[in-house]
């Protein structure tokens, strides 16, 4: 419809390395408002390459898995796992504190960073927010699977009943409740008014009737005045603004679950900062582990380059930094407080029948990541990407030890024992993955999956482009 | 087409609307919007526009919290006090948590539909999509639109005023 | 306590008394499993609240309809049944061969609980864990439900018939090939009803079997008074469970023992010599582990040290034990009981005899039982089978036993028995024997039928019924008479015939009611028979004992011993759910049995619990899993008698091996020449503790006496406690006025014996899980006992804990349920609130006690219609994915409360007793309100020895413990 | 290009938006009315029994009281449904012959029980217990209502955990003396709140809130 726009904004560049060597340019060079709109905007638009679909298939194979395995826990009870007494909470309470974690990354890119003025997120807030969403709905489900009797799963809300009970506000399940549930709105509602202006643009490009017809249903008559831009900005800039404090919370609120208990290896004041770095880091870990591949399979370099990788590790590089000191605090607290249960809490964390997790969480979490120190790894997508995947492994593993090896010996030493998962177990956690990728996988088909008008910013304003 | 929306010059950067926008402004014309495919700075303020969300977004967020503060001691200290454990009966500091998560829930959505409501959204019909070329305000291209019912809009004067500001096109909008 | 009127209406019009009420009507005995009755039960039990499955519909009850449900009243309403109150009544049930006094609580007809009765001297009100198990029997759907001959359903008429039938031709020659082998009888008249039988069949023979006969005591028998014992010196006895006056022993032995404040506080001094560990050996204060065969030697040590003149064998162990056995003996001459097991020969139980004589205990601490006059005519058991080998035996009818499954391999019994023409077995259930005889009789449940009893001590008790038998069922009485007579009277009138006499005694009626409400007879005998035999036991039934080798020190030489299981007993508890999940003691395996090993054994040979090792013993092999029992003497190899059942319910269906398969005549408690090896399998042994060792944690406190009468408060020393009512909250907020219920457990009496567990699994119905769950430790036990090791592994000092809910008034887990389904009451109760749970299992794993349970799956979703019925309806059943846990027994407070409120008063201390406390033969459990000083509980409460489990949590626990003591002799402990 | 949707989707816009607010609404507010209505109360609702038994005329015409029938209520949770020989020890004089009988007389006859469908049908989980309630100055109609109005039996309170606790909290409303506990047309005095305040002290009723605890109705 329009013939390519050769205005010469993007042309002037400075060098793309910065005075360190590191990558500089958020942006390649010669990229005009139309290429921009061409490789983001027309991706929905146009039916989806070979790999995609390879993705699309195995992410829905797992997602029926899933579905089977949540049949069978409904028919048979939570027996079907391999939960008892003293292991009272599995895998299904792992798998919720790895998937909330995870979904830290993306509000932390698009809120904090945001707020921090910080440009290196145009590229990837919107992949994260979505990330953000999906894996919230993978952590919610889990509570609600893992319940005795899920069909009541409604009574840890407060609603006036024929009883005239109320939940028990004391309890952090219901502040979990509470909590994911409003992290879960902000992020949908930040994400959604973030995409309505690229859905206007999706639209104005579509050919089809039926896709503009769909489009312009969700873009809501976005028309791009100016005083929508201003309203619309100042309400990003608020629920950024409202996001920051709640993604900390949010993470706090999961981690007083463990705090507020008794339970040796639980009962700390560190939980709070520890998991929020955790989940920063399992965050950033996944997001790279999802943008690598999405990057090489639909071309998109130019946008999201080098620099936004670096930075991506960097980041991932200090907060696996601060989880490190955590555990070591764990471990020193734990002797320096002279109390029994939490020395004999940690040998057995390092040197019980869990032992060999414990180190393998060292390796994943702790070992690999001083790979970052070394700028050339943060620039190799591929080096990064397995580090990446390493710390994902680990966050799940730390959840692991912080859940059953403290519960399989806590007090009472006549009634310790050993959890071990089931087929049952390990079907949820993939199921859930797949649920997550299945959701992405959609995501990517049927949404711009970068945000374009920010993008166009920073074709409008090259200098914002290139400052280290 | 007997009357008209108003007319809409298009221009090839943001900087030109930016001056074009604060040219009409000068001039007198307030009825009149900006519009570019991305949140140009100083845009509205070139056209005057004001904003008022945040002050409904702060109200917002006093009313969750209090409201929410209210909900969980009513209903653990009211409506049915129960022994837990033998903590307080009106244990405040536990109930700060859901107090803070509520007013963030409804602070943020005073904010995502307050920016719908003010803005006027969703509104899938407007005069300015009869115009083919508007279709790249969401791309490349920068609009400014002097709407008919401002004050001293005239055809003819205003088109001749748009002119002078260097557009790539000018176009009258239909109603 | 309620007491039936006594007005034998003749059956089948209706139920004899005591069973005046019935769950269901029935027109004729002839009852046929699946006929129309069943819906009116069921829509009874339903109006009984028994419904378990609707729980999981209580959960939605806010968003469904209830089902309709139907109320179903009696035709005839009886008397004394109010319906929705339990009624009680005494009776007693069978033990070796021997009476318990026993007090059965019905509700509309239907017993559910049996305790002990409190006025009958060998039980004082406690039961063992086999009475307490003992009315899962009665309902379970696995019992012989019909008269069978070859697998065909016959009427008991048909029965009857066949009988005369073969009787008939017997009477010529006086019943030359007629026998009756029977277990020990104790009943007086079933005694003079056979008595009558051998006299009408001269010729005729009566054998006596039992599995864990008590023959090498023959004559010897004892009846020994704890109370004014100050030594005790067992040698491999375990009289303080399994022995017919265990709980008698246990109460006197413990009120040895109680100590609860320093002045006047004295324990008696409790050795004990032991190859495998038993409750017993566990709670001596000095116990050493020796080969069963090297008991008999050091007896014989001690007794020459005493001087008794006899051969004292070389080089013995544990020099420094016998020289403070000897020393304390002599010390306290009159005051000391020696004692020894049954599974020990003759030679020693004379030799005990011996010492007891000349310690001057005879008489004093130390009594003959009362003489037990039997029939004569009697042959040992061996000899019988060997008749029967000879095909002499025409028609041989067997009462209960199991013999074909328990006698010895040697006899080679299977065949012996195939060579009877004509065989009848009577058992309740359908088992090995009955499988392989001609006619089986299914037996009445003693709850079923009338009979009477005699128990150790000589006292009689009258058996009487609580419900119409569940199936068809015929009592012994009514088949011995049926020999003679040609159609038997009901056992009802036979026992009041036989007790009345031909011409009744004007106030006969008034003492049989007595009788029957005290549940012990004591106003008059019974008419006794002119007994031939007057000897005081039955006749040895195993091989003569010259044929029992003796044991020269055979040094690392390898010894079996056969033992009964601490559960199932001699196999006939096999399909007692309840029994089989109860952790047994020390290795707290379920669901199997294993070879006990000692660990030194284990380690020489390189072997792991959970190995098969095949056992060879006189040329017969057997393949048995290992468990490795601290405390085991070092060459013993312990196996368990009882399991490896094959014709049996579907509960004791492939459970462990059979050990009988080894045991001969001349070996039946131990003997030589065991070798064993290791094979490559390995098998899965399921516990319910896996550590055993405190770890220096403030959960169990123990000491010495010398300890505590120095510093009377060390027992609450060993923490950092918080000082008392430490908290942060305002204390006034919940005052805790009026009821303040709380525990105290004396660990110092306590024996370990587990009847609290399995009490209180049948009065909270609790349900059984099955190996398989257990093996995930997924028990449902409310109160567990820990058993503890301190010391060495070879013979380490043991201590039981009984763990109930400590009902915390800071309690952890209410704080984190977010729903509220666990909270307190204002008499400071911890509750859970079934219908309430969502089941996030948060509570449990905040519990720092461990002592709530989940329904990780619908346990009670497999129940028979038959199997719902001993389900207590004051207590909802639980369902899938709710949390439970003890609940102190808040049905029981909540009745007494109700009582007590329309009496217009306050609970008195003591009405309300938990199950578990109500159980216990020692009374270690007491319950009571905090706020009384008066109280029981708060006497103990004050002692120095009261201490808080985990105190330095500042739960708060209203549950707590006297701290365990060991009246340990100085010399013996500085020689350790 | 054109406009994608005609002028009127603006209008339709709203309208959803306004229609979706509320629908939520309006499903809240209809899930509580299907509960509190009959349909799940079944308050007022006479089931099907196996005779069509009258309390009006057996209470109010024949003036027989609720203990002769309901024999344990002082004495036991369960308040009795009278046995087969209860109902003849009249209806053998009376109504011999009469077909709509001839189920009680042909229990009486094979001594199969009749079966009544509970109308006041606690769910298992609830131990209410009717002595003590009788006891303590409840009356049957504060249950049970007017059932002395009854031609055919129905339930006259929903029976809620909520509708429990309402006298649970403040049986002062609700208490009667207990010569009246049987008088199914006591009316409260006007100053049933001082009396109640008197009875309760008399009948030693339990106001430190151990009522409203779990365990009060819950095992």
């Amino acid at each position: 419809m329009n013939a390519p726009d050769q205005s010469p904004l993007t042309s002037n560049f400075s060098p793309s390395q910065s005075p360190l060597g590191y990558p500089t340019n958020l942006l390649a060079p010669g990229q005009t408002y139309e290429t921009v709109n061409a490789t983001i905007a027309d991706v929905p638009l146009k039916p989806a390459p070979g790999p995609w679909w390879v993705g699309f298939i195995i992410a829905s194979l797992l997602l029926l898995m899933f579905l089977v395995a949540v049949t069978w826990l409904f028919i048979k009870g939570v027996g079907i796992w391999g939960v008892n007494v003293p292991v009272a909470w599995g895998f299904a309470i792992v798998n919720f504190v790895w998937w909330v974690g995870i979904a830290h990354a993306g509000t932390f890119i698009s809120a904090i960073l945001l707020l921090l003025f910080q440009p290196w997120r145009t590229a990837i807030n919107r992949f994260t927010e979505a990330m953000t969403l999906f894996a919230v709905c993978c952590a919610g489900l889990m509570p609600l699977l893992h319940l005795g009797r899920p069909w009541v799963f409604y009574w840890l809300l407060p609603y006036p009943d024929t009883m005239r009970l109320w939940p028990q506000f004391r309890s952090p399940l219901v502040w979990d409740v509470f909590a994911v549930g409003t992290y879960f709105t902000i992020s949908l509602l930040f994400w959604y008014l973030g995409l309505v202006p690229d859905l206007a643009t999706v639209r104005d490009r579509a050919k089809k009737l039926w896709q503009k017809k769909l489009y312009g249903f969700f873009a809501l008559g976005w028309r791009n005045s100016a005083a929508h831009w201003q309203r619309h900005q100042i309400a990003y800039l608020l629920l950024a603004g409202l996001a920051t404090p709640l993604v900390l919370s949010v993470h706090s609120v999961v981690s007083f679950d463990f705090a507020v208990a008794i339970v040796p290896g639980w009962h700390s004041t560190i939980f709070p900062p520890y998991f929020v770095a955790g989940a920063i880091y399992s965050g950033f870990a996944m997001a790279l582990n999802i943008i690598i591949p999405v990057r090489k399979i639909y071309h998109l370099e130019h946008l999201i380059t080098g620099r936004y990788l670096n930075n991506m590790a960097n980041i991932m590089l200090v907060t696996g930094m601060i989880v490190a000191y955590g555990y070591f605090i764990e471990a020193f607290m734990a002797w320096y407080s002279g109390d029994i249960f939490e020395i004999y809490m940690m040998m057995n964390r390092a040197f019980g029948p869990y032992g060999w997790v414990f180190w393998l969480l060292m390796l994943c979490n702790v070992l690999v990541p001083q790979a970052l120190w070394s700028a050339r790894i943060r620039r190799n997508a591929l080096l990064l990407f397995v580090v990446a995947l390493f710390i994902n492994v680990g966050m799940w593993i730390e959840r692991f030890v912080i859940v059953i090896s403290s519960l399989n010996r806590d007090y009472s030493p006549s009634t310790w024992a050993m959890f071990y998962p089931t087929k049952w177990d390990w079907m949820t956690l993939f199921g859930s993955v797949g649920l997550f990728l299945t959701l992405l996988f959609l995501f990517i088909k049927f949404l711009p999956m970068i945000s374009i008008s920010e993008t166009r910013e920073l074709v409008a304003e090259p200098e914002k482009a290139t400052t280290p | 087409m007997n009357k008209t929306y108003g007319l809409l010059a298009e221009f090839s950067t943001h900087e030109k609307l930016i001056h074009a926008a604060e040219e009409a402004y000068a001039a007198g014309f307030r009825k009149m919007d900006g519009y570019a495919p991305f949140a140009v700075e100083g845009l509205a303020e070139a056209l005057g526009k004001k904003n008022r969300l945040p002050l409904l977004v702060l109200i917002g967020g006093i009313i969750g919290g209090t409201g929410g503060y209210f909900m969980e001691w009513y209903a653990n200290a009211i409506s049915y006090p129960i022994n837990i454990g033998g903590r307080p009966i009106h244990s405040w500091p536990a109930f700060i948590p859901i107090t803070f998560e509520l007013s963030v829930l409804c602070a943020g959505l005073t904010a995502f539909f307050g920016s719908l409501a003010l803005n006027g959204l969703p509104r899938p019909y407007h005069p300015l999509f009869h115009i083919p070329e508007f279709d790249r305000a969401s791309q490349d291209r920068f609009f400014l639109c002097i709407e008919a019912n401002d004050a001293k809009f005239h055809p003819k004067e205003t088109r001749a005023f748009l002119a002078g500001l260097g557009p790539l096109s000018i176009k009258e909008v239909p109603e | 306590m309620n007491h039936p009127a006594s007005n034998g209406r003749a059956r089948p019009q209706g139920a004899p008394d005591g069973s005046a009420s019935r769950p269901y009507q029935r027109e004729t005995d002839e009852f046929v499993p699946g006929s129309n009755e069943w819906p009116d039960d069921l829509s009874r039990r339903e109006f009984l609240r028994l419904a378990g499955a609707t729980l999981a519909l209580a959960g939605l009850n806010s968003c469904t309809k209830q089902p309709l449900e139907t109320i179903v009243p009696y035709v005839k309403q009886p008397e004394i049944v109010i319906p929705g109150k339990p009624l009680r009544f005494a009776t007693a049930s069978q033990f070796g061969g021997f009476g318990q006094g026993l007090l059965v609580t019905a509700y509309e007809g239907r017993p559910t609980k049996i305790e002990g009765n409190p006025t009958h001297p060998a039980s004082l009100g406690a039961t063992t864990v086999w009475s307490q198990a003992d009315v899962l029997d009665l309902y379970d759907p696995d019992r012989a439900q019909t008269v069978t001959t070859g697998g065909a359903i016959k009427t008991v008429s048909d029965f009857w018939d066949a009988l005369n039938l073969a009787i008939e031709p017997l009477k010529q020659n006086g019943g030359a090939a007629f026998r009756i082998l029977s277990e020990p009888i104790s009943s007086p008249t079933l005694l003079a009803q056979l008595d009558r039988v051998l006299q009408s069949f001269p010729a005729a023979r009566w054998a006596i079997w039992d599995p864990l006969n008590r023959d090498t005591i023959a004559g010897a028998e004892v009846i020994c008074d704890f109370t004014k014992a100050k030594v005790v010196v067992a040698f491999d006895s375990d009289f303080l469970y399994a022995h017919p006056y265990a709980l008698r022993n246990a109460r006197d032995v413990a009120n040895r023992r109680r100590v609860i404040e320093p002045h006047g506080a004295g324990m008696n001094r409790f050795y004990a010599a032991e190859p495998t560990p038993t409750i017993t050996g566990s709670n001596a204060d000095h116990r050493i582990a020796v080969a069963a065969r090297d008991v008999l030697p050091l007896a014989q040590t001690i007794a020459a040290e005493l001087g008794i003149g006899v051969a004292t064998p070389r080089n013995i162990e544990n020099a420094d034990w016998i020289a403070a056995v000897v020393r304390d003996l002599n010390a306290s001459r009159g005051e000391s009981v020696v004692i020894a097991g049954e599974t020990q020969p003759p030679e020693l139980h004379a030799l005990v005899a011996q010492m007891n004589a000349m310690l001057g205990n005879m008489g004093n601490t130390v009594a003959a039982t009362p003489a037990l006059s039997l029939p004569g005519s009697q042959i040992a058991f061996g000899d019988l089978v060997e008749e029967m080998q000879r095909s002499a035996v025409e028609l041989l009818v067997i009462f209960g036993g199991n013999p074909r499954y328990d006698a010895p391999a040697d006899f080679n019994f299977a065949d012996a028995f195939n060579k009877v023409k004509l065989r009848v077995h009577h058992s309740v259930y359908f088992n090995e024997t009955s499988r392989h005889s001609h006619w089986h009789v299914p037996a009445t449940h003693f709850l079923e039928s009338w009979s009477d009893t005699r128990a150790f001590d000589g006292s009689v008790s009258i058996v009487q019924p609580l419900i119409e038998p569940m199936y068809v069922g015929v009592s012994a009485h009514e088949i011995l008479e049926a020999v003679t007579e040609r159609s038997p009277r009901s056992a009802y009138e036979i026992l009041r015939s036989h007790w009345s006499g031909p011409e009744p005694a004007p106030d006969f009626e008034a003492k049989w009611r007595r009788a029957l409400s005290d549940g012990v007879v004591t106003e008059f005998q019974p008419p006794s028979f002119a007994g031939a035999g007057q000897s005081i036991a039955p006749a040895p039934s195993a091989t003569p004992l010259e044929k029992r080798q003796r044991s020269e020190a055979r040094g690392s030489q390898l010894e079996i011993l056969f033992r009964p299981d601490v559960s199932v007993r001699d196999g006939r508890y096999a399909n007692n759910g309840w029994l089989q999940e109860l952790p047994r003691r020390f290795s707290s395996l379920t669901w199997d049995n294993a070879a006990l090993i000692s660990p030194e054994l284990a380690k020489a040979a390189g072997l792991n619990n959970g190995d098969v090792v095949e056992l060879t013993f006189r040329d017969r092999k057997l393949r048995a899993p290992l468990w490795i029992q601290p405390g085991q003497a070092k060459h013993s190899v312990t196996l368990p008698l009882g399991y490896g059942r094959e014709i049996v319910g579907g509960v004791g269906r492939n459970v462990g091996f059979n050990a009988y398969a080894l045991r001969t005549s001349d070996s039946l408690w131990f003997a030589d020449d065991l070798t064993i090896h290791k094979t490559a399998d390995r098998h899965w042994l399921v516990t319910t503790q896996h550590h055993h060792d405190v770890t220096g944690r403030g959960i169990l406190h123990d000491g010495t006496l010398d300890e505590f009468l120095a510093d009377p408060h060390y027992a609450q020393k060993p923490e950092e406690l918080p000082p008392l009512g430490y908290t942060l909250y305002d204390p006034s907020e919940y005052p805790y006025k009026g009821y303040k219920w709380g525990m105290v457990v004396d660990l110092n009496v306590c024996i370990g014996c587990h009847a609290c567990t399995i009490a209180c699994q049948a009065e909270n119905n609790i349900p059984v899980v099955g190996k398989q769950q257990v093996g995930v430790h997924r028990e449902m036990h409310w109160i567990r006992v820990s058993t503890f090791y301190s010391g060495t592994e070879e013979n380490p000092r043991i201590t039981h804990q009984p763990v109930p809910c400590m009902h915390c008034e800071n309690a952890p887990c209410e704080l984190v349920c977010p729903v509220a389904a666990t909270a307190h009451d204002n008499e400071g109760l911890n509750l859970q609130i079934y219908n309430r749970c969502v089941g996030t299992r948060y509570c449990s794993n905040n519990c720092p006690y461990k002592v709530r349970r989940f329904n990780f799956l619908e346990y009670n979703g497999r129940l028979s219609p038959s199997e719902k019925l001993v389900k207590n309806p004051d207590v909802t059943v639980r369902s899938r994915g709710v949390m439970e846990k003890c609940t102190y027994c808040i049905q029981r407070i909540n009745a007494a409360r109700i009582t007590a409120e329309l009496d217009q008063r306050k609970i008195r201390d003591g009405e309300i007793v938990p199950a578990c406390a109500q159980v216990c033969p020692v009374e270690a459990i007491t319950f009571g309100n905090m706020n009384d000083p008066r109280s029981r509980l708060m006497r103990l409460k004050r002692s120095p020895l009261n201490y808080w489990m985990l105190g330095e949590l500042n739960t708060q626990p209203r549950t707590s413990y006297l701290a365990k003591l060991r009246n340990v002799n100085a010399e013996l402990v500085r020689s350790d | 290009m054109a406009q994608l949707f005609p002028k009127s989707a603006n209008v339709h816009a709203r309208v959803i938006i306004v229609s979706i607010v509320v629908l939520a609404c309006g499903a809240g507010w209809a899930t509580s009315m299907i509960y509190w209505s009959p349909y799940t109360t079944e308050v007022d609702v006479p089931l099907q029994q196996p005779i069509p038994f009258s309390h009006k005329h057996h209470v109010t015409d024949d003036g027989i009281d609720c203990r002769y029938c309901h024999t344990s209520v002082e004495k036991s949770s369960f308040a009795g449904i009278p046995s087969t020989e209860t109902c003849m020890t009249c209806h053998s004089q009376l109504w011999t012959d009469a077909p709509i009988l001839a189920s009680v007389r042909e229990s009486l006859a094979t001594g199969r029980p009749l079966k009544w469908t509970r109308v006041n049908d606690l769910p298992d989980y609830v131990y209410f217990n009717h002595s003590v309630h009788v006891s303590k100055g409840i009356g049957c109609s504060e249950c049970h209502g007017r059932i002395d109005q009854m031609p055919l039996t129905h339930k006259a309170q929903t029976l809620y955990m909520r509708w429990c606790l309402d006298c649970h909290e403040a049986p002062q409303k609700y208490i009667r003396p207990r010569d009246k506990v049987f008088d199914a047309a006591w009316q409260s005095p006007p100053n049933q709140l001082q009396q109640g305040k008197e009875l309760i002290r008399e009948y030693h009723v339990d106001t430190s809130g151990r009522l409203t605890n779990c365990s009060a109705c819950h095992r």
